[in-house]
This record gives structure tokens, C-alpha cells and sequence, in this order.
């Protein structure tokens, strides 16, 4: 559909959806755990053979790293010169540069490192549509508390499929307009804001009616709410999948361990 | 000859909101037999798309009845009768419902409660049909409009409905998507014989149906066999309908004074004639 | 204002995941004043030519002359704006690009965007509105409250008040009912005609092509298959059938009568014409006798 | 509860803010995005709720489906129902009066962008919040002029409005 799914068939791409959104989380939350170079360094090492195991090449998740970087560095900053402890190799005014603070520094980095490198994974090893499959089987106990499951899957569903029908609207609006002579991206601030108006109402409307047009040919096809559908698309939890969370329990315990 | 009414419908009545007053359907009555090929044509604003949207309560009739299949669409029949009619719409961007093309035929399934071991083998079965097996996890966004169209039409071929009703479905493919999807219902017709209601301005593919029915001002204006109607001929444009080529021609050769007969000729009878006129 | 292709080849941005047929090495001109049809299969490139006639896509290699502007790969994108006034491009689907509020104020918008003053672009948008069809009435209106075929005119009404010289049509007859394409095709036939505009259309539809046009550009793969006019192109059926492309009904009608025994010295392009050939070889009502 | 038309028109909105949030203007100091425009739309044709389970959706197509550069963070994707319900709340049937739509504005840059981003960055990083969220004010300082400006306008531009009316 669209996104950065990579076709493979490693065991990662072959896993239960389900399984790997809850261990991408999880994983997400231990981070949080590690306090020590040991900790860091034994995430590092679990990431880095996931990835060798998903036979992804390493630059697909160096790239996800990249756009966020200035926030990464202003934060390591923050965090080298705002620490004390530790020995203390340089001082102006409050900013000193100490030990603590280079450690500490150095731990940020991994931690945004770890968690971006992680949840690119599951990008890269799941088909949107699966991910979608997992949010609904997921979400399903929440149904006893009257929360829309189904509508929330058609949703997700609908708007994936959506995405580039959309893209490509907006390209051939911005085309006819620029053709009447609008000018994108040049000019002051309200000549701009102003300029979105001819791309956003086109695109508003075309949004309407194509929901229209959809919500009719759903229905002519007798689609009457999430009720006593059955499903096409279904998933199977595996021993893999039940390994996979052993592995994150062992991994937890040894993260406290290191602590 | 006895035959099954499939389609009975009498005095509907439909204004869209706010349309101060002008019927979209004005005391429309038309029967259609079970098996029968049947093409609407008129123009825009005739009555054509709401008529066919009322056929399964798509819209809410002001009055007037519609029976399908032995049927009386009512509140609690409407899901029935849905199952009973199949339809492709115009535009193949907006009833593409599934994320990929076996989603997309399984969507009636599933709202059926099909089993999920039957589902399978009715999807591969419809999809095999219309040709696009090769297809099954492609998304819609990497198919043409002719793909997305019969992609649609394996979604009713799935359901396996009793009537095919077709809302312009070919009015916005290239020539070759129109072809192509053409050319899947003529074959799904022969090998289903369902009930076809083709709604179009594509005066080849009414040329094909085994009755004509015009409308205009949101009732049956006259209907009949192709023949009969395009022998009409200059009345036809008056509806703002095309007239077929071989009236055309005729109409230029009566200029010329050639003499030629008042009926309806198809491209081949038109061909003899003249070369037996020639020689 | 002519504009002349010169070597002009374009490729996409190598990784763009909608990659079409590019241009290879297109050599073309389309002379001031003419009703040119360009024709080909989705994908032969005719978008992508299209969009070059009005700079909204700049050649990777090659000259696109447009009156005496000459468009480069290095081209600046600014300052083209005066070539977009000249060229008016009506897309495929024209209404889905309508925004304001009234029918009168998004056709005044592509004016007001080349600099004509507010009084004027809606005198204008009053005119274009009589030019095209439309009722006098619709002018403060919502252009959202039309039938498509109206909206459609709105946004055609929206390029024409630019003034053009050169009107760029892709496919504008797509979706529309019988009556809708025979107004639409009179109107484009009047601007020609009267106002002498320089048309270049896409269409699929032959019979269009051999009815209005007096110049034909065939794409195929990004590359120029053949240009000529419309009788030049369709004097040879079998390339065209080869390609897939169709052929004008009338044509198609007289190859059925060759092939029963008529003879024509030149390809019929339109009933009339067919007609009149015929009428060279039949008898007529007033008891003449056989040839 | 929502009937189908609602559902898929909803639907087709998420897929609109995630298009539209992809392109922005950038000047030298600042860029706007226009996504908030959907959002704000949603909660004001929606309600707080939908709108709010509108905007997750849209954040986890985002972060977990296109995989927009950063990573997923379950933080943000709260910030991305907060937004939305707090549109939802000032809008959803009331008159759009300026002082309204600063309001709403007002609140979401406060408690979503300021206060719960800056909290999540400071979570993620372990450093002082108020470091943060002083950056972030910088920046948001200007959203705080242009946001109101573009939603007051577009919320009384009169195709807008029929769309709204379209909806019930």
C-alpha cells in the first residue's frame, strides 16, 4: 500500500502481527530499565542480531535516525552539560562538561537509537495490513466496554487504501492550480497560507464525495456494521510467537539484573 | 411466453433533498424478466442512476413499490434483496472497499458470515473468472481502472447474486478497459445467464441487450428491442442520446438521395444492403 | 504561438514509486492555429507531454520552445507564469479542481492570479460564463451546487478567462452523456474557429480526432510513433489496428465495404464523406441508372 | 456510534491529514504544517471522541504502517488524541467565534504541544523539562498567531461549511 514494508521471509517477517506490535512495545517500555554500559550494551546486541535476523540492511534503520538527529544532539547536550558528577574536564559559568554527564550523554543517544532502530523493525517486517489485523485483535476485549473495535479496523483499513488515492489527487490539484497561475512556496507568509486554500477545498471535497460513493457501494454489497461478519483475513498465533515473549521476559530479568 | 418477473417496480417516486420540487423519478413502472439483458439509456439527470439505487434502498422512495424476485423491498427485506443484486458503480477508485484485490471480493463474503473455507474457494473461484488471478494481493492503487472494475465484478460474481446492475460502469475506463470489462460480462452472462441492467451512454454496449428502455424526466419514455429504438434514428439526439454509426450514415446518404430503408440496420445488413444496392 | 519540441526526453526522479513512460527524443512541432490530437495508450507518454507544453514539467535533456520562450532542463522555475497565461491547460476531470464559493469567483481566480485587476477578471468570468453554455443565473451560485457537466464548463470558463492563445485539453469529454460531448466538442470547435485558439487535445476517441482535428501527434512507449494529419494517420488502418489504437467509426464502416466490394480511392473520415463517396457509386432515388 | 457513511467519511479524513500533513511551508525560522487543519475539522464535525480515536488512528498508520522517521513512541500518540478531543471539545456543535477558536488553540499548544510533548521528550532523554518546553514555547509562539488565523478562516469559508452541512 504504501509505507516501508520490505517483502522478506525471515522469521521475524513470518511472525504473528499481534505478537511483534506487543514485543515492539514491550521492548520500547524495558528500554527505559537500562542504567548501566551492561544494560545498553546487551540491548544493543539484542537489536542489532533482530536485525541481522530480519536480513535488512543496516542503512534502512541508520536512515530512520537521521531526520531526528538535531533533536537527538540538542538533547545529548542538554545532557553532557547539565549533568555533574563525576570528574569534571571543563567549566564555564553553570555549563561544565564532567564525566557523569558524558555517560549520561552517551546513554540518551542509545536510548533513541534503541527505540527508533525497534520500532523501524516492525515497520520493515510487517505489511500495514497485518499491523491493521493486529490493532483490531488487540483491541478486541474492549468491545465488552462498548468501545468500536470494528469501526476502528474499518477505519484503519479504509484509510490505508486511501493514502495514495489521495496523494496522487493532491499532486493533479496542485498541477491544475499551479496552471491557473498559483505559485507554491513563494512569496510571504500570507501569499502561502493563502495559496493552500485552491489545493485544500478540492481536496476536502473529493474526500466527501469519494466517502460517499464508497459508503453506497458498501452497502449495495450489504455491509451493515462489524455484526456477524466473518473474516477473510485471519492470524495464527504460533510457538515462535510464544517464544518470542519467553525471550522478553529473559531479557527483562537480565535488565534488572544490570541495573 | 411465461416468463419469471425478476424486477417489478410501480409508480416510484423520488426528489432528492433540497431539488425544490423536480422529480427524479416521476411514476416510473418497469418490469424485467428473469435472465433478460436490459440497457437504460437517457441523459443526465434522466432518472437512471436513482432509479437503479432504488432497486436495492439505496435511497428512500417517496412512494411507489418495488418487488425483487417475488420480493417486496421493505425494512426487513432490504438485506435480502441486497444479496439478490449485485452492482458496479462509476467511478472504480471509490468501491474499492478491501486493501488488496482478494480482500476487496471478499468484502460481500464477509458480510454474508460466509464460513472462512468457503470464502476462500469462492474468492479464487470469481477471481480466476474475471481474469485477474495473478492479481489476488495486489493493491488498488497499482491496478488500472479496467482491473479495478473487474476486480468489482469478481466481488459480485462471488456473492453470486441473481441481478448484475451495472451504473455506468464503464464510463470513465479507457477504450481498453472498457473492452476488457465488456468482454468479462458477456462472459459472465453467458455462463451465469443473471439478470443484466446496464445503465449507459455507450450506444454500443445498449446495442447489445436484448431490450432498450429510455428514460426521460424520471419515467420509461419507450422501450424495446435495439432495432426498434435505434430506428428512431433523429429522435434519439432530441433525448440527447447517440444515435448508432449505421444511422448516421443513412441519414447523410437520405441527403444525398439515396434511397434507404426506414428500419433499423445493424453494421452488417447495412453493408449488404448497400453492396446490393451497388450492383 | 507555435511550440516546437527539440530532442526533448524527460525521466522521472529515478525511486519515485509512480514512475510512468517518460519521453525519449521527441521531435514535434504544434503550429500556431492548429487542432491538434495527440493519442496513445495510458502510459505513452501524453501526460508527460502535455505537461511540458505549459512548463509545469521542465525536459531532462532537449529545448521545449513555447512562442519565444525557450524551456531548458536549466530553466529557472520561477518566471514561467507568463508562459502558464498563454498555455491554458484544462486536466482530465477539470471540476475536481473548483474552490470558491461562487461560479463567478473561481473563474476570475486564474485571471486575478496573472495580475488582472478584481473589477476585470469578474467581467471576464461573466463573459466565459455565456461562452461556455452556462445559464446567466449560475454566476453567484456555488459551483458546488452544478451537475458535472456544469462544473465542468465552470472550470473551463476558469482557463478560458486566462486568455489563453494555446488551450491544452486532456481528455475532456471523459464521463460526460452524449449531449454533454457535442456541446463540449462545438465549444472547443468555436474557439478554434472563431477565435482562431490553438487547440491541443487528448483524447481516445477517434471519431473526435477525424470529426474536429487537422493535426495528429501518435505517442507510443515516450517516443513519437508517427505525426500527420488526421487523413495521413488513419490512411493506413492496419498500423493503427497493430497499435491498438482504433480507428474513426466511418473508417472502420468503410473497410467493412472494401471488403465487400467498394472501391475508395481516399479514406472516408466522416459519414458525410463516406457518403458522398458512396453516393459516386450508388444509384439514386430517382430511378438513375446503375453505373 | 456512527453509521457507515460517517465511518468511511471519517476513514477517508484520517487518509486526508496524514496527505495533507506532508506538506507545510517553511520559512527561515518557522514551518507550518497544515495537518492541524483536518484535525481541527474532525473535532468540530465529530465530536471530542471520534475525533480523538481518529487522530490515533492516523498516528499509528504514521508511526507504525508508513514508519515516518523517529520511531514509535506510545507518548506522542496520546498527544495526537489529546489534540483532537480538545478540538472536539471547543467545536463540536458551537458557533465558531474567534475567541473560540483561540481558545481551543490556546489549550491544545498549551497542554499538547508545550506541556505533554515536552514531557515526553524529557521522559525519553532524562533531562529537565523546563528546558523543553522553553525551546518548544519559541517556536509555538507563532503557531499561537497563525493557527487561529488559518482555522477561523477556513471554518467560515462558505464550500467548507457545506461540507459540515453535508455530513448530517
Amino acid at each position: 500500500i504504501l509505507g516501508r514494508y520490505i517483502p522478506g521471509d525471515s522469521i521475524l517477517h513470518r511472525m504473528d502481527p499481534r505478537a511483534k506490535l506487543l514485543a515492539s512495545f514491550y521492548y520500547i517500555g524495558i528500554i527505559f530499565l537500562a542504567r548501566t554500559w551492561q544494560a545498553y550494551a546487551l540491548l544493543l546486541v539484542f537489536t542489532l542480531v533482530l536485525i541481522g535476523i530480519s536480513k535488512i540492511k543496516l542503512d534502512f534503520f541508520i536512515k530512520g535516525v537521521k531526520p531526528l538527529l538535531w533533536l537527538i544532539l540538542f538533547t545529548v547536550l542538554l545532557q553532557i552539560f547539565f549533568t555533574r558528577g563525576g570528574h569534571v574536564y571543563w567549566q564555564w559559568g553553570f555549563l561544565s562538561l564532567t564525566q557523569y554527564g558524558l555517560i549520561n550523554g552517551a546513554y540518551i543517544f542509545m536510548r533513541f537509537v534503541l527505540i527508533i532502530f525497534m520500532s523501524t523493525l516492525l515497520t520493515l517486517t510487517t505489511p500495514p495490513l497485518s499491523l491493521a489485523d493486529a490493532i483490531e485483535s488487540i483491541l478486541k476485549p474492549l468491545k465488552v466496554v462498548h468501545f468500536p473495535v470494528y469501526e476502528v479496523a474499518l477505519m484503519l483499513s479504509i484509510a490505508l487504501r486511501f493514502v495514495p488515492t489521495l496523494m496522487d489527487e493532491t499532486t493533479k490539484i496542485m498541477d491544475a492550480q499551479r496552471a491557473r497561475g498559483v505559485d507554491f512556496g513563494e512569496g510571504n507568509l500570507f501569499q502561502q497560507m493563502k495559496a493552500i486554500v485552491p489545493i485544500l477545498i478540492p481536496l476536502f471535497v473529493s474526500s466527501f464525495n469519494r466517502a460517499d460513493d464508497l459508503a453506497t457501494a458498501m452497502e449495495a454489497r450489504g455491509y451493515q456494521g462489524g455484526e456477524g461478519r466473518s473474516k477473510y483475513r485471519i492470524l495464527k498465533w504460533r510457538t515462535k510467537d510464544t517464544v518470542a515473549f519467553i525471550l522478553m521476559g529473559l531479557l527483562t530479568i537480565a535488565l534488572i539484573f544490570l541495573r | 411466453m411465461d416468463e419469471q418477473k425478476i424486477i417489478q417496480v410501480e409508480q416510484l417516486k423520488y426528489e432528492y433533498p433540497q431539488s425544490d420540487g423536480h422529480l427524479a423519478l416521476n411514476n416510473l413502472s418497469v418490469s424485467i424478466n428473469a435472465g433478460e439483458w436490459v440497457a437504460i439509456i437517457g441523459h443526465n439527470g434522466s432518472g437512471k442512476s436513482t432509479f437503479a439505487k432504488s432497486l436495492n434502498g439505496l435511497l428512500d422512495l417517496q412512494s411507489g413499490s418495488v418487488m425483487i424476485d417475488d420480493l417486496p423491498l421493505a425494512l426487513d427485506t432490504v438485506w435480502s434483496i441486497r444479496k439478490k443484486i449485485g452492482m458496479v458503480f462509476q467511478n472504480p477508485d471509490n468501491q474499492f472497499v478491501g486493501a488488496t484485490v482478494e480482500d476487496d471480493v471478499a468484502f460481500g463474503l464477509e458480510n454474508q458470515g460466509v464460513p472462512r473455507p468457503e470464502m476462500i474457494e469462492r474468492v479464487q473461484e470469481a477471481v480466476k473468472r474475471v481474469g485477474m488471478l495473478d492479481y489476488l494481493k495486489r493493491e488498488p492503487s497499482r491496478l488500472s481502472g479496467g482491473q479495478k472494475q473487474r476486480v468489482a465484478l469478481a466481488g459480485i460474481i462471488a456473492q453470486q447474486p441473481e441481478i448484475l446492475i451495472l451504473d455506468e460502469a464503464t464510463s470513465m475506463l479507457d477504450p481498453k478497459g472498457r473492452e476488457e470489462v465488456l468482454a468479462t460480462i458477456h462472459k459472465l452472462k453467458q455462463e451465469t445467464n443473471m439478470t443484466v441492467l446496464s445503465i449507459t451512454h455507450d450506444i454500443d454496449e445498449a446495442a447489445s441487450a436484448d431490450r432498450i428502455i429510455i428514460l426521460d424526466n424520471g419515467q420509461v419514455y419507450d422501450q424495446g428491442t435495439p432495432a426498434d429504438i435505434f430506428a428512431y434514428g433523429q429522435r434519439l439526439l432530441d433525448l440527447g442520446l447517440d444515435v448508432p454509426y449505421p444511422e448516421k450514415l443513412k441519414a447523410a446518404l437520405n441527403k444525398l438521395q439515396i434511397e434507404m430503408p426506414t428500419d433499423y440496420l445493424t453494421t452488417e445488413r447495412m453493408v449488404d444492403y448497400l453492396w446490393t444496392l451497388h450492383s | 504561438m507555435d511550440i516546437t519540441f527539440q530532442n526533448v526526453s524527460y525521466t522521472y526522479q529515478p525511486g519515485t514509486p509512480f514512475q510512468g513512460v517518460g519521453l525519449q527524443d521527441i521531435n514535434v512541432t504544434i503550429p500556431s492555429g492548429s487542432y491538434t490530437a495527440l493519442i496513445g495508450h495510458t502510459g505513452s507518454g501524453k501526460s508527460t507531454l502535455l505537461q511540458h507544453l505549459n512548463a509545469l514539467l521542465k525536459p531532462t535533456s532537449g529545448v521545449v520552445k513555447i512562442g519565444t520562450r525557450e524551456i531548458t532542463p536549466e530553466t529557472n522555475n520561477k518566471h514561467l507564469k507568463a508562459i502558464r497565461q498563454k498555455v491554458g491547460m484544462v486536466f482530465q476531470f477539470p471540476e475536481s479542481q473548483l474552490f470558491e464559493s461562487t461560479v463567478q469567483k473561481d473563474i476570475a481566480f486564474g485571471p486575478q492570479n496573472f495580475g488582472v485587476p478584481i473589477d476585470e477578471a469578474l467581467a471576464r468570468a461573466k463573459e466565459m460564463i455565456e461562452l461556455v453554455g452556462l445559464p446567466a443565473n449560475v454566476i453567484d451560485k456555488s459551483p458546488f451546487d452544478l451537475s458535472g457537466g456544469q462544473m465542468r464548463r465552470v472550470a473551463i470558463a476558469g482557463v478560458l478567462a486566462m486568455q489563453p492563445e494555446v488551450l491544452v485539453l486532456d481528455e475532456p469529454t471523459a464521463g460526460l452523456d452524449p449531449v454533454g460531448r457535442r456541446e463540449m466538442m462545438g465549444l472547443f470547435e468555436k474557439l478554434h474557429i472563431e477565435q482562431g485558439m490553438t487547440i491541443v487535445m487528448v483524447t481516445h476517441q477517434m471519431d473526435d480526432v477525424a470529426n474536429y482535428a487537422d493535426n495528429v501527434i501518435v505517442l507510443e512507449h515516450g517516443r513519437l510513433a508517427k505525426t500527420g494529419s488526421p487523413r495521413e494517420i488513419f490512411a493506413d488502418p492496419d498500423w493503427l489496428t497493430e497499435k491498438q489504437l482504433g480507428l474513426p467509426t466511418t473508417t472502420q464502416f468503410a473497410q467493412a465495404l472494401s471488403r465487400r466490394g467498394f472501391i475508395f480511392d481516399q479514406v472516408p473520415l466522416t459519414e458525410h464523406e463516406l457518403a458522398a463517396l458512396l453516393a459516386e457509386q450508388l444509384p439514386k432515388k430517382a430511378g438513375r441508372a446503375h453505373e | 456510534k456512527l453509521d457507515t457513511r460517517r465511518v468511511v467519511l471519517l476513514a477517508v479524513l484520517i487518509a486526508l491529514q496524514l496527505v495533507i500533513a506532508r506538506f507545510a511551508i517553511s520559512l527561515t525560522i518557522f514551518r507550518i504544517s497544515f495537518g492541524f487543519i483536518v484535525t481541527a475539522l474532525m473535532g468540530w464535525w465529530f465530536g471530542p471522541f471520534w475525533a480523538g480515536l481518529a487522530a490515533v488512528i492516523g498516528d499509528l498508520i504514521n508511526s507504525l504502517m508508513i514508519g515516518v522517521p523517529g520511531g514509535y513512541f506510545p507518548g506522542f500518540t496520546l498527544s495526537a488524541f489529546l489534540g483532537a478531543f480538545i478540538y472536539g471539545l471547543y467545536f463540536y456543535h458551537e458557533k465558531i467565534t474567534w475567541w473560540r477558536v483561540l481558545a481551543a488553540v490556546t489549550t491544545v499548544i498549551l497542554v499538547v504541544n508545550l506541556g505533554l510533548n515536552s514531557w515526553w521528550v524529557s521522559i525519553i532523554s532524562h533531562t529537565p523539562f523546563g528546558f523543553h518546553f522553553t525551546a518548544r514555547a519559541i517556536g509555538e509562539a507563532a503557531t499561537l498567531v497563525v493557527h487561529p488565523v488559518i482555522l477561523y478562516i477556513v471554518m467560515h469559508f462558505e464550500p467548507i461549511i457545506r461540507l459540515k452541512n453535508r455530513i448530517i
